[in-house]
Formats: C-alpha cells, structure tokens, sequence
C-alpha cells in the first residue's frame, strides 16, 4: 500500500486544536487561509449589497408611482377610484376599475391557456424528446423572448384579429381573447423553458424509484416528477405571470384600448397597462389625470403581488418534502 | 463649410415629426459634426412638458403649444417655432363604398350617432371607428379642422383607438368597414382618402386653400433659441431644406401656405 | 427446483464498455438467489436486466435472452410496466420518494388501482411492518421520507417494493446497510417470503449468502465464474477463483 | 409478520397488457403530450417562416452596415445593430453579476424566515413592473437627475435593472435544485462557501442559470418602450460609436418606427428585413451563449 | 493513549426530536474507534457533530462541549472549513461529484491551493491506490464519476476525502456496500492510516469492528450505552444490552 504523505507526521492533539483554533498561524499557508475567509466573506457582502440592491430598485420604482400617485386623491375620492368603471378624464371622471378588472381576466385568462401549453411543452421537452431535438428546441424556444414585442402585437394585428373575426363574426375583434392569445405566445418560453430546467434537475433516482414500481410513464411524469419539480415550477408560472401582467407594447396593439367593460371576449376594452403606456405620455404632467396613471402603475404591481402570494400559497396547499 | 457650432440637442415630442427631425438632424450634422443631436418621440405633449421641465431642448408639437387648444392648456414661456405643414385625412378601408363625406356625417360618425353606412350612402354594414389616442396632435387636429370641435365617441362594440400612425395604417388596411384619419403621407394604395366636403386631400386642394384639414407642427423652445438649437432649428426653416428633403418627405413647406 | 428466470448468452454493454460477458443461469421458482463477486463486475447490472430498468441507461445495448416464466422479457409483446410491476427491486442506494413515509410506501399500490383508504392503511402498515420499520416511524407516518437514517431509507425502500406485492423481488445489497439486528430480521422475512416468492439479491457479505441463500452465483469482470446451489458452492466450489474469494484471499 | 398475499403461489407469467385506466391514460397522456409538442414546434416554425420568409432573402451587407435614410429607399440599419449589441452587452454586465449574486444570497446565505420569503415575493414582483414604468424610472434618474439626457448609459442601466428579478430568481432556483448530498460533498472537503458556490454549486446549476441569462439577454434584445423613453429612437448616425453618452436607438426601437411613424417608401420592406435581422441575431446570441453548456456537457457526460 | 476528540453532555435536537442525549465520550489519538448500534441510533449524528456538518442541516440544535486537541470546535474563534479540511469525513451514501474522476478526486487539493500539474497527478494516483480503486479505473480518469459502480462510487469518495491528508478521518459506514477483498484493503488502509491518524468509523459489521478498532462506542436511541477498549467490549460487555446486540440477540 502507498504511503499517502510519507513528509507530514500527524501533529499532536494539542497542535491540532490550536491549528483548528483561530490562533495566529505563519507562513503563506495561513495568508492563503486568510485570504480565502476574506473572499468568502467579501463575496457574502457582495450577495448581500446585491440583494438589498435588487430590493432597492423596486423600492424606488414604488416610490415613482406612489410619490405621484396619491395626488390622485386630493382631487378623485378612493371610492370613485377603485370602485367607478367610468374612465373620462377630459370630463373629470376618474374611475379606474375597468382597467383592474380588464388586467385580472386578461391575466387570469392567459394562464388558463399557457399553463397548461407551457408545462406540456417542458414535459415533451425534458422527458420525451430525443436529445438532438432538444438541442434545437431549446435555443429556439428562448429564440422567442427576443423576438421584440411589436412584432408580436403587429402579427396579432394583422394575422390573429382577421382571423378572430371571420370565426366570431365581430366587426371588431380587438379584446381580452386576441390580447390573452398573443400573451400566450409571449410568455410560453419563459415559462416553459424554466419548468424544462426544473423536471430536469429531478434527480433520476425517483425516475427509477417509480419505474421499478411498475408505473407508468403518465404515472410517473404525473406523481413523482412534477411534484418533485413542483417548486420550480411554480416560481416559472410566476415569473411568466408576471411578464403577462406587465407586458404592454404587444397589448395595446391588439386589445382595442377603449375603456369599457368587456362583455365579450372580443370587445374592445383596456387593461391597467394598456391604459399607461397610451395616456402617460399624453397627458399634463402635473394633472389628475397624470396621476391617476401612476397610481394605476402602483396598482398593477399590488395585484401582481397578490397574485404572486395566492400562486404561492395554492402551491403550499399540497404536501411538500423537498 | 463646417461650422464651429457644439453642444447637444435632446428633441422630443410628436412622432409625426419624428421622420422629418430624423432626417433633418443626418443633414445638419454634417455640417456641424460637433453638435449632437438625440431624438425621441414620446407623443406630442410630451414635447412642450420636456422643454419646460427643462429636460429637452425642442419640443416637437403638431399644433401650437403657446395657445390653448381643447384638451391642452397653454405652455406660458415656451416660443412655438413653425417647422412644417402637415396634411390630414380621413381614410377608409378598401370595402368601404363611400368616397365622400360632409363635416356632419364625419361628426356623426367620430361621435356614434351614425352607426352604418348606409346613412351615410354606402352598403349596409357596421362602421367600425378607429380613434388616434388622446394626446396625438393628428387627433387634435383632425378634431379642430375636420370636425369644427366635436367630440369624439370613447366606447362601443365598433371603436378602438390605437397609439401611432403606423397601427392605424395597418388597422384601416386590415379591417373592414373602418374609418379613421391619419397625415396624408401615410395613405397607401391599400386604403382609401375620403374627400371631405367634396374636396379631396391633396397637395393641390391645400395649396388652393379648398382643402381645410392641415396643420402647423411646430418646434417649441423655452424662450428664443439658442446656440445650436437655434442653428438647427434655422437649418429646418431654410429653404434649402423646405424645398428639399421636406417636401420629399411629403410635408409641404411653411411658405407655400403663407 | 423449477426455474423462473433463465438467462441466455447475455452480453451488455455500456457505450463500448462490455459490462456483461455471455452470461447463461437459471433462477429457481421460490427460492433464494445470490449474486456474488468484486466491486464492479457487473451484479447490479445483470439485476437490471431482469427487470429492464437497463432500458432506462441510454447507451445501453443488449443481446441474448432473459426469459421469465418461459416469456422472452425483451420481446416486443410484454409490457415493461407489467414486467416490473410483478418484478419489484431494491435499489443498491436507498431512493424514497420527497414525499412522507406514507405516500413513498402507498405510491406503488395507488398506482396500481387501489384507493380505499382503510385498504392502504393496511397495505402500508403491513409493508413497513414486514420491512422491520413500523416501530420507529407508526408515531408519525406523515414526516417525509428524506429525514430518515441510511438505514431506515433503505428499509422504507423495501417495504415501498413489498407493497405492490411483486411475484420476484431483487434486492441490490438491501441490507448493506442496515445493523445487525435488521438485516436478521430482513433475512427472516427473505427466508419468508421464499415460500411464495422468488427473490435474488446481490450480498457482499458471504456469510449472509451462506446463511440465506439456495443458489450462488458468483461473478468476475462480467462473466459468471461458477454457479450452483450454495450449500454446493461453499463447501467446495469449483474454480479456484471462487475459492479464492469467498475465503477471501482473493486480489 | 409476513405479507399478505392472495394471488396463488405459481404466478401466470403472462406481461401483457395491463387493462385498466392508468395504461389509457399513458396512451393519451404521450399522445397529448407528442401532439401539443409538434403542434408548439410546427407554429414556431411557421411563425419563424413568416417572419423570415420576406426579409431574409432581402439581406445585404449594405444593409447591416448602411446608415438608415428618411427619404429614400436603401436605408440600412448599421447603427442601430451596433447599438443593439452594445446596449445588450453593458446591461448584461450590469444584470449579470448583480442578479446572480443576489440569487445566490436568496439561496445559498439567507436565513429562512418570512422576511426572506418577502424579499422573494418583491422580486418577482419587480419582475411584473412594466418596461415602459422602467423606462419611466430611466427617465427620472438619468434624464432628470443625472441629466445626462437620452442615452446609451442611461437605456444598459435601465434595461439591467428591467432583467434583474428574472436573473435573481431563475439563478436561486437553480442554485437550490443542486442535490444537498453535493453540497455536502464539497464542505465536508473543508471548502469555504464561496469554493463551494464556484466550483459545485454554479456548475452544476448553470444549465438553469443559462436559461435565465438567454432569456433575459433576449428580453433586452427585444425591448423597445425602456429605450425609447431613455435612450430616444435616434442614432448617433456614426456606426462604431462607443460613446456612452451618444443616443441609443437599437434594432428593436428602428423596428418601432419603421412600424409606428415612418414615410419612407420601402419602410414594409425595412421592417421585414429588420425581423429577420433582429431574429437571426437573437438567434446566434442563443447558440454562443450555450457552446459552452454543450462543450461542458460533452466533457462531462454521466 | 491520549484523547483527541472530547465530547462532552452533547444533546443534539433536530426540531422537536432529541437524537443524541447527553454523550460523553473520549476519542483516542492515533486509534481506530468504531461506533455501533442499532439503524437510527444517531451514530451518523454524532459523526457529524465532529466536524460540524451538522450545522448544515436546518434545525438542528446542539447543547453541549465538543473539544478537538483542546479546541471546543463550536466556539465562535474557529473556523469551520479548517475544521472540516482537518477532519475528512466519508459519507454513507457515495456523493461524487458530476465530475470526471480525477476531477474528483483533485477537488480538495485544489480547493486548499495545491495546482501543480504533477504534483495534483501524484495525489490523485496516491488517494485512488490507497482507496483501491486505482487498477479499475486508471485507463481513464476523465470518465464522469457518476458512471461507477455504486462500490465504486463509494471507493471515489474515499480517496476523494484522503487527497486533502485530513489528520482525522470519520468514515460512516464506507464499507458497507464493498465486496470482501475491497473491504479488506480498506480495513488495512485504515490499520496503516491509524499509525498517523485518528479514524472513527460507523459500522454494522461487527467482524469488521472487532477486527480493526481500538475502541468501540454503544449506542442506542441516541445514547451511549457502553464504550471500552474494543477487545474489552466484545470480551466481556458490562451493558446486557451491548452483549445482546454484539451477539445478535437483540431486538
Ligand atoms: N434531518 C433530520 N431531521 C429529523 N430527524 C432526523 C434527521 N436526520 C436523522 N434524523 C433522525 O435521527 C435519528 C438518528 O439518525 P442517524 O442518521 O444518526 O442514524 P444512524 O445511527 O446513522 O442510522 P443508520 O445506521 O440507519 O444510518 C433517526 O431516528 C433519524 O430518523
Ligand atoms: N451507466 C454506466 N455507464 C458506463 N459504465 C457503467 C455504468 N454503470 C456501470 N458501469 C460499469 O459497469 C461495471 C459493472 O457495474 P455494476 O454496477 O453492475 O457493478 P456491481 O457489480 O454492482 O458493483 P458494486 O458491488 O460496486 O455495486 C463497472 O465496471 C461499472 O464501472
Ligand atoms: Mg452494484
Ligand atoms: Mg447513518
Ligand atoms: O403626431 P402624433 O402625436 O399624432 O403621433
């Protein structure tokens, strides 16, 4: 048998309690050490710094929309506000549920059909396909985030709206089906491709484990995978959730951009964001209505943190042990 | 000869200007290779608030900002520098069998009274209504001159309002029965320029003063302009450039209207 | 003794690796078999192949023939899902499920159609009863499985395979391990277990080989050195490598 | 102690066809799975096709290097790509290092308690702000404040900060998916946190962290409204224009216009073109960004 | 012989549950000390109190005094990573890294500056023979650690933990799933190690802790029942519950 280091005699006990021990060591191997902790902790700080940086940021977006959004309400009471549907501010009318309503339907009906799409596709994607076409699939898939989003709005202009309106027979297709359908396609890689990284970091172990048991792969996909990648794939809703709520230039090409109640899926109507990006820059900036806009920028970011703690807590809602 | 001008221009401002500040600031710089010129187009009044905020140098406007127009309080301050005659019309879709319209049914149609346009002498179908954004000098505009001040409709099954000239292009192109306005060099073979009162939007109507719907866009400054703002906006006047490029661009000079 | 499983001239590779070298050997019907020899030599392996879990290692290739119950395994009319139902397996390391104790050991049964409460209640009690864990966690079956010692995964494991009741049962060092006292009590429910099943386990222990097991087959590099009933093989085996090892003098 | 075991002692070894739901289920599951997989990649496909079909064949070098005109046809799109590229890299710079550090603080360093969970929750929060309250945002500090009017600078910074919650999250779930026995592994070796992050954890967790880093990138590829607001639809008209404080009009912004507001006669054609353009190359920025990964994976191949 | 490890009224809680109730023990220098007991007795907790990884588990809560050569190791003034580089630990499950084998096996070195070429070569062809693994997989060390054997695995992780020279190593039962003649160039690698280190391994062989420890260390349910010199214990146990469990009786 080879002797592993002939040169090093194990120290006595009490050296190696004052080596373990933060005493002042000598030579480079201590600076080494030194060195290494202070990277360690620098880099910790670093971590830190970043965090509260990254908090910081939203921090003084909040404070943007707030600063000027409260001035809203020395001239347009809460209630008017949040509870009127009735947006005319040429005319002094300030109600802004409308939009809140048109960004819950449109978010809510955009994951009702990316979801499911999405997740399908993670599946098909880390658990079916064959390696080369995964190769290709993936950059491809990520290909789609970069396409810009007027080009998407435009296409949805130009190709789905027609289309929309020959089978619904509207004269105007513009609404929450056209915009949810365009948000579908816009936030499919996002969330696909990051639930694809969370089946895969399943460890193969539980694959094997269910096989062996004799399930199937519907089984096993169904009841060991996804739930193990239950987490990852939550927050990937999540960060596709909120690209939905958030997304614009796209929306307001297709959605119809009139402030009204949608009573169909095809009526024209608006949505929190929509609504901002076609008014802010055309109004007074120190007018009510100016700030009314802000406080519906705070007012979008409030229902995506709703949204965000209510996908959170139905995903705690099952069993987790992981 | 190039100049000894310098200093950076921030421009900002309507986007139916945009392509002539584009293209007027390629030009000058040449001239003046040390002045920088940055342009943006965040809508119309955005122009003005930028210029007294004191965020941009020029504010491209399409109508005069140191007077009140419906909508828009006036900018105190602020000198509207005239840059260029901008046409408008009314426009329709390929299907729509109608060519002409008188300024009552434009204002039936913009404020929903008239719904089909068989009122208005063409074929039984619902007349969809494509509104410009609030804001959009095309609109404050079209509003003045071609609807004397009437308001607008704002809801409906058939009204949408879009945020550029461009979506409007492609919505009147793409939908059938639709009505909307936009600045003449944007009508293509694709969609069809509506005479208004028996007068049809060309350049010819303008100058002959028949056709009514134009506008002044205008290039507001804070005070009188200086320095290189002032040289550039000098250089937009020129009649070099307002016979030139402006009119390839399908403006129509200051000069012509005077 | 009747044979379940019979193994024709199975080579496997792995990429260019050749892992299994013609191996040949019948496994009798309710019976003990262990498969025996060095790290490496290919025993997990070969237990793959009687349940195609190998199916599930890309690269991998296969030829020859395992048959069980005279039905050719890797013929395209039998449903690896069936195959592996009535064919359960332990795993050399202890993988449960990130889920309680009782979801791992109800997985299999639910999976295959069984749904009353009060009936899974028992098949798991029963399950981890048999595997010797029922004591150390009846107090609280919802805690998950990951928090669990080696040892109690590794039992948690077994009970999980005994619960859907499979016909064969393949244990890759099922009791390595485990302490004395539940490897014995593993043994017993082996021994068990062998008057209604067949089970083939691979043991680095030759003790526990001795003491368990009727068939012996042993293993080096891949091929079968020498295979027949254990009393037979450790009394006097034939080759002299197979001597060598099992008194241990070997390498 | 001994199972219960009805069936009789000598099993039929017959493994065919399980009946039952569950293999009916296998069958419609992997045909509902294959069938939405080929749908999702035939429209991509076409969607591709018709985004490329006009523009691509179209291509010129002229084109990619040529300074865009108002008037007249021909114009090219050189500064724009320029900017493009330039803007993308400064603010993956900036995103880059900050979001994956603060990921790795979420989870790797921060204790697990509620603030931590609501620090979480406001950063994917921040990742709902829309682009154009970004650029709002841009406008406020760089325009307002720093007053260094509409810029590059100004549009990388604003852009990062638009792609951190993303970088930040999709880094910390990758992280986390590393197995503990790994971690364990690496400690148990005397390495200290951060030889344990570097050498273990990023390694293994930067297949997830590329899929965030792609994304994002194509993000700020793709944006416009946040470069429009802070960094103006202009060019500087130069093509190698390193100037931080020159306008930033990117490839997306020329699209915008092109699209939104400009007269040139052949402007259909320049969007078509500028799409496949703008595809091409998020599709080349995908390929590089992941030679590596695939290189990496070769190397390590289990 | 002189105690290098001192643990003193160690209480060790995982949430609610008290694994490790009030142990005191002593560890000699240079010796090999073998822990036994019952799956889920806490010998891998107590291993882990030793150099600290336990603090990686959440929840975990300890009371007590660990002293190595003097040092309480849970006082704020030591460093955990020298802890930890001085103590090599061996985990029950093989953990390699996704890593090709050499890679492996460099890490430590690596990782405490060592970047030489050769000398890296050297450690790792030094840590692989000692950890008998050497002859199997030298043909090629770039192959990914995770296509070994599951012995084989477990061998890369003993010589993973050997190339950073720790003074003392903990090994959880790190032979158990090896084959005799591996286990026994193990145990002899041990029995050298021991001239220069001090070793405490987990184990559920007691062949295996007769044969190679010093000392041996009872527990049962998180106590320590008995601990004596090793010939001692298995003599004559003063416990009856040692002596029904060395004997196989209990239970
Ligand atoms: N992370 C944990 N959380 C909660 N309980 C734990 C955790 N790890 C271990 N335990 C419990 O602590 C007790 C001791 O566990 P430990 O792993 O030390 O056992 P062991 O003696 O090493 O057993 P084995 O020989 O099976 O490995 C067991 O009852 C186990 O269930
Ligand atoms: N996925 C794989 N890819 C390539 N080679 C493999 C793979 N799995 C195992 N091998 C190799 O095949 C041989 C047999 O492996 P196997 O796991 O069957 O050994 P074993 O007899 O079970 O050993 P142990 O007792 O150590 O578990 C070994 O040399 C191993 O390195
Ligand atoms: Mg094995
Ligand atoms: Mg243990
Ligand atoms: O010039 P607009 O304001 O109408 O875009």
């Amino acid at each position: 048998m080879i002797d592993l280091n002939p040169s090093t005699n194990s120290p006595a006990p009490s050296e190696l309690g004052s080596s373990i021990g933060k005493a002042p060591g000598s030579g480079t191997r201590f600076d080494r050490k030194a060195r290494l902790r202070w990277s360690n902790k620098l880099f910790r700080m670093i971590c830190i710094g970043s965090t509260l940086f990254v908090c910081l940021v939203l921090l003084c977006i909040l404070v943007l929309m707030l600063r000027t959004g409260v001035l809203t309400f020395a001239d347009v009471s809460l209630s008017e506000f949040f509870f009127s549907t009735n947006w005319d501010p040429e005319n002094e009318h300030y109600g802004a549920l409308t939009f809140i309503l048109g960004t819950l339907a449109l978010t809510g009906l955009t994951m009702l059909f990316s979801i499911p799409i999405s997740v399908i596709i993670a599946v098909f994607l880390a658990e079916m396909t064959p390696k080369w076409l995964r190769h290709i699939l993936r950059p491809v898939l990520d290909l789609l985030v970069g396409i810009p989003s007027v080009v998407y709005g435009f296409l949805g202009l130009t190709i789905l709206i027609p289309w929309l309106r020959d089978i619904s027979g509207h004269d105007l297709a513009d609404g929450l089906l056209a915009a949810s359908i365009v948000l579908t396609i816009m936030v499919l890689p996002t969330i696909s491709r990051i639930s694809d990284d969370a089946i895969s970091a399943v460890p193969n172990k539980y694959r094997d484990a269910a096989y062996a048991l004799g399930t199937n792969r519907f089984q096993t996909i169904t009841r060991v995978v996804l739930p193990a990648a239950r987490g990852g794939i939550m927050y990937a809703v999540i960060l596709g959730m909120t690209r939905a709520i958030g997304e614009t230039m796209a929306v307001v090409m297709v959605i119809g951009n009139t402030a009204q109640l949608a009573n169909s899926l095809f009526t024209p109507t608006a949505v929190l964001t929509s609504n901002i990006v076609m008014q802010i820059s055309s109004v007074e900036f120190d007018s009510t209505w100016n700030h009314g806009l802000y406080m519906m920028g705070f007012i979008l970011l409030a229902i995506s943190i709703l949204m965000i703690v209510a996908v959170r807590m139905l995903q705690k809602k099952g069993g987790r042990y992981s | 000869a190039k100049s000894t001008e310098k200093g950076k221009i921030v421009i900002n401002g309507s986007s139916a200007l945009l392509p002539l500040t584009l293209q007027a600031a390629s030009e000058f710089k040449k001239d003046n290779p040390k002045v920088k010129i940055s342009a943006s187009a965040a809508g119309s009044i955005t122009g003005p608030q930028s210029v007294r905020k004191g965020i941009a140098d020029i504010g491209a406007v399409d109508w005069d900002a140191s007077k009140d127009v419906p909508g828009f309080k006036k900018f105190d301050g602020l000198v509207a520098n005239p840059v260029a005659v901008t046409v408008f019309t009314a426009v329709v879709n390929t299907n729509v069998g109608v060519s002409n319209l008188t300024t009552k049914q434009l204002q039936d149609i913009f404020s929903g009274k008239v719904t089909n346009w068989k009122e208005v002498g063409g074929s039984d179908a619902n007349i969809v209504v494509v509104n410009r954004k609030f804001g959009s000098g095309t609109r404050v505009n079209f509003q003045q001159k071609a609807l004397d001040g009437k308001d607008f409709m704002s809801k409906g099954d058939n009204y949408k309002e879009v945020g550029s000239s461009g979506d409007m292009k492609t919505t009147i192109e793409t939908t059938p029965n639709a009505i909307g306005y936009i600045d003449l060099p944007y009508v293509t073979s694709k969609m069809k320029a509506v005479s208004i009162n028996g007068v049809a939007p060309t350049e010819k109507n303008v100058l002959n003063k028949t056709y009514k719907v134009w506008g002044i866009g205008y290039y507001m400054t804070k005070g009188q302009p200086t320095g290189a703002t002032k040289a550039f906006i000098e250089y937009i006047q020129s009649s070099k450039f307002q016979n030139g490029s402006l009119k390839k661009l399908k403006f129509i000079p200051l000069a012509a209207v005077k | 003794m009747q044979s379940i499983i019979e193994i024709n001239q199975l080579n496997l590779y792995y990429g260019q690796f050749q892992a299994l070298k013609d191996v040949s050997i019948e496994i009798p019907e309710r019976a003990i078999t262990a498969f025996i020899g060095p790290s490496g030599c290919g025993k997990s392996t070969l237990l793959r192949t009687l349940n195609r879990m190998n199916d599930r290692i890309p690269g991998t290739r296969i030829e020859g023939k395992v048959a069980v119950g005279g039905t050719d395994i890797y013929s395209g009319e039998v449903h690896v899902e069936t195959i592996r139902k009535k064919i359960g397996m332990v795993f050399q390391q202890p993988n449960p499920f990130p889920k309680s104790i009782y979801d791992n050991v109800a997985f299999g049964p639910k999976q295959h159609g069984i749904h009353g409460k009060k009936k899974l209640d028992e098949i798991v009690e029963q399950s981890l009863r048999s595997a010797v864990l029922w004591d150390e966690v009846k107090d609280n079956l919802k805690r998950s499985a990951l928090s669990l010692s080696g040892g109690q995964q590794q039992r948690l494991c077994i009970a999980r395979a005994l619960a859907v009741e499979p016909d064969i049962l393949l244990m890759d060092e099922a009791t390595a391990s485990l302490d004395p006292v539940s490897t014995f009590k593993i043994e017993e429910l082996a021994h068990e277990l062998k008057e209604r099943y067949t089970i083939v386990m691979v043991t680095h222990n030759m003790q526990q080989a001795a003491r368990v097991s009727q068939q012996t087959v042993f293993f080096l590099n891949g091929e079968v050195v020498e295979y027949s009933a254990t009393q037979d093989m450790f009394a006097e085996p034939v080759d002299s490598r197979t001597q060598d090892y099992i008194s241990g003098r070997f390498g | 102690m001994s199972m219960k075991k009805q069936a009789n002692a000598v099993p039929a070894y017959s493994f065919g066809k399980r009946r039952g739901a569950s293999t009916l289920m296998d069958r419609i599951f992997t045909g509902m799975v294959w069938g939405v997989g080929i749908v999702v990649i035939l429209f991509i496909v076409g969607l591709l096709f018709l985004l490329l079909e006009k523009g691509l064949p179209l291509l010129s070098w002229d084109f990619l290097y040529g300074v865009p005109s108002e008037i007249e046809e021909g114009g090219g799109i050189g500064p724009a790509l320029f900017n493009s590229f330039y803007v993308l890299i400064l603010s993956l710079l900036i995103s880059i290092p900050i979001g994956m550090a603060a990921g790795i603080y979420l989870a790797e360093f921060a204790p697990n308690n509620k603030l931590m969970e609501i620090v979480r929750i406001c950063v994917e929060g921040l990742s709902s702000v829309p682009s154009l309250i970004f650029g709002l945002f841009g406008i406020a500090l760089f325009v307002e404040f720093f007053e260094i009017g509409l810029t590059i600078l100004g549009a990388a910074v604003s852009l990062a900060f638009l792609n951190l919650p993303v970088l930040t999250r999709v880094t910390e779930e990758s992280v986390r998916a590393v197995p503990v026995e790994l971690r364990n592994a690496s400690f148990a070796l005397g390495s200290t946190h951060l030889q344990t992050i570097r050498n273990v954890l990023l390694p293994v967790a930067i297949n997830g962290i590329m899929t965030g880093i792609c994304l994002t990138a194509g993000r700020a590829f793709g944006e416009s409204a946040v470069i429009i607001l802070t960094a103006g639809v202009s060019t500087s008209g130069e093509m190698w224009d390193f100037n931080l404080l020159s306008p930033g009009g990117t490839l997306a912004v020329h699209l915008w216009y092109i699209q939104s507001e400009a007269i040139v006669p052949d402007a259909e054609e320049i969007a078509q073109k500028t799409t496949a353009v703008l595809i091409f190359v998020a599709l080349l920025i995908n390929v590089l960004f992941r030679v590596p990964l695939w290189l990496n994976a070769r190397k390590n191949q289990a």
